[in-house]
């Protein structure tokens, strides 16, 4: 398990390569990277600025690694986050999940996806051709969130 | 009590703060939230009922009626956007 | 869109890169890569041997890829299967989805990848200590593939 | 009518034949299937009625009610199990 907050960039290859380096037990591992947008709700955005609560963005990340991994048989997760200013393009997070078998992979990586956006202490700036702009929480993020809930 | 706050993103640029130390006569987060909206201003205005806000105690998010502790560390933050 | 059979291994990290070079649209890319594991069906395995149908095996993996752009809005597609013989650890199928949301992402590469293992012909030959096996077809697979359809 | 068989994996194998041209007399699958069911041995037992196996004509997979025309080339295979 590697969960890392960083403002330098990661390289989704080496880390996946890490994850599997000397095993011949693992049969899928799902990924994901969010990448910073030259648009969001409409309007260009030339650049943004992570935030981020040091100390508690940890203890977040790590509680929905363990979370995950209480609900699917997991072989390794990492979680990677930047934090700092960020042009359009540029990689933003990356989850990795490794299992026997892809179906927990997939729904694990996606499950870490969408708490990270809705519990992780982050918080986005954007510049914008009108000025900056805090970005506000969106609805959907809960949404997604919310079909994890077990009845 | 003695708290250490923090105000992160949004509400740390209208508060115009984010950290200072703070003396508590009250024993729960809502009883916090009264002293700091009676600041006025920004204060009253982002904490007002019904804004969205999240108040985390020593690093773990909690409701209005949760107890504080002499020594804690309470955040005060927007809805996060991270991802 | 890249669809590629090929008997060497892949990059996962250059075919993301890829993907990605220049533009500033994506907002999230999902992937997923499968490996040749040392165990299936309780039997250690030594080596597997990928046969495949040329051919067919293009026009099948092509329309599952034309399949989820049908579904979901995509803005680019890799797929990328080895045939001939793999060691446990050596990696099989590679299918990487870039979006300009996360939701979507997600679901067209796990939809690619469910279609995949029950609609693109592909055989996967088993060494075993006991001698070599076909692997049969599994009806978990089957089942997942299923979930995706609309009433 | 004249057809391009193909075979794969385990039928390849217990056939001892991956690819053939074959006469047919008939118009569906189902003609085509009885013709190689009437070979006897691994043919007779791998395509009896139940047995899980594909056919596909010109690349495609079809049903056995799906006709056949001259010079087609049809693929008899397992389950699929790539990925």
């Amino acid at each position: 398990m590697k969960i890392v907050v960083q403002s330098e960039s990661f390289d989704l290859g080496a880390e996946v390569d890490a994850m599997r380096a000397g095993r011949t037990d693992i049969g899928a591992i799902a990924s994901f990277v969010g990448l910073a947008r030259d648009m969001n709700d409409g309007s260009g955005v030339t650049a943004m600025t992570l935030e981020h609560y040091p100390g508690m963005t940890e203890k977040a990340l790590s509680k929905l690694v363990d979370d995950a991994n209480a609900r699917w048989a997991l072989l390794d997760v990492t979680v990677i986050h930047r934090i700092g200013r960020l042009l359009p393009g540029d990689p933003i997070v990356l989850v990795a999940v490794a299992s026997a078998h892809r179906g927990e992979a997939f729904a694990a990586c996606e499950f870490i996806m969408d708490f990270l956006k809705t519990q992780a202490p982050f918080w986005k700036k954007e510049e914008t051709p009108e000025g900056a702009r805090w970005v506000e929480a969106r609805e959907s993020d809960d949404a997604a969130a919310a079909r994890w809930s077990r009845d | 009590m003695k708290l250490h706050m923090l105000y992160f993103a949004r509400l740390r640029e209208r508060f115009g703060v984010g950290e200072e130390t703070l003396e508590l006569a009250g024993a729960t987060v809502a009883d916090l939230l009264a002293v700091l909206q009676a600041r006025g201003g920004a204060w009253a205005e982002e904490l007002a009922a019904g804004r969205a806000f999240r108040v985390a105690v020593d690093q773990a998010v909690v409701a209005p009626d949760a107890p504080l502790a002499d020594g804690a560390e309470v955040a005060i933050f927007p809805p996060v956007t991270g991802g």
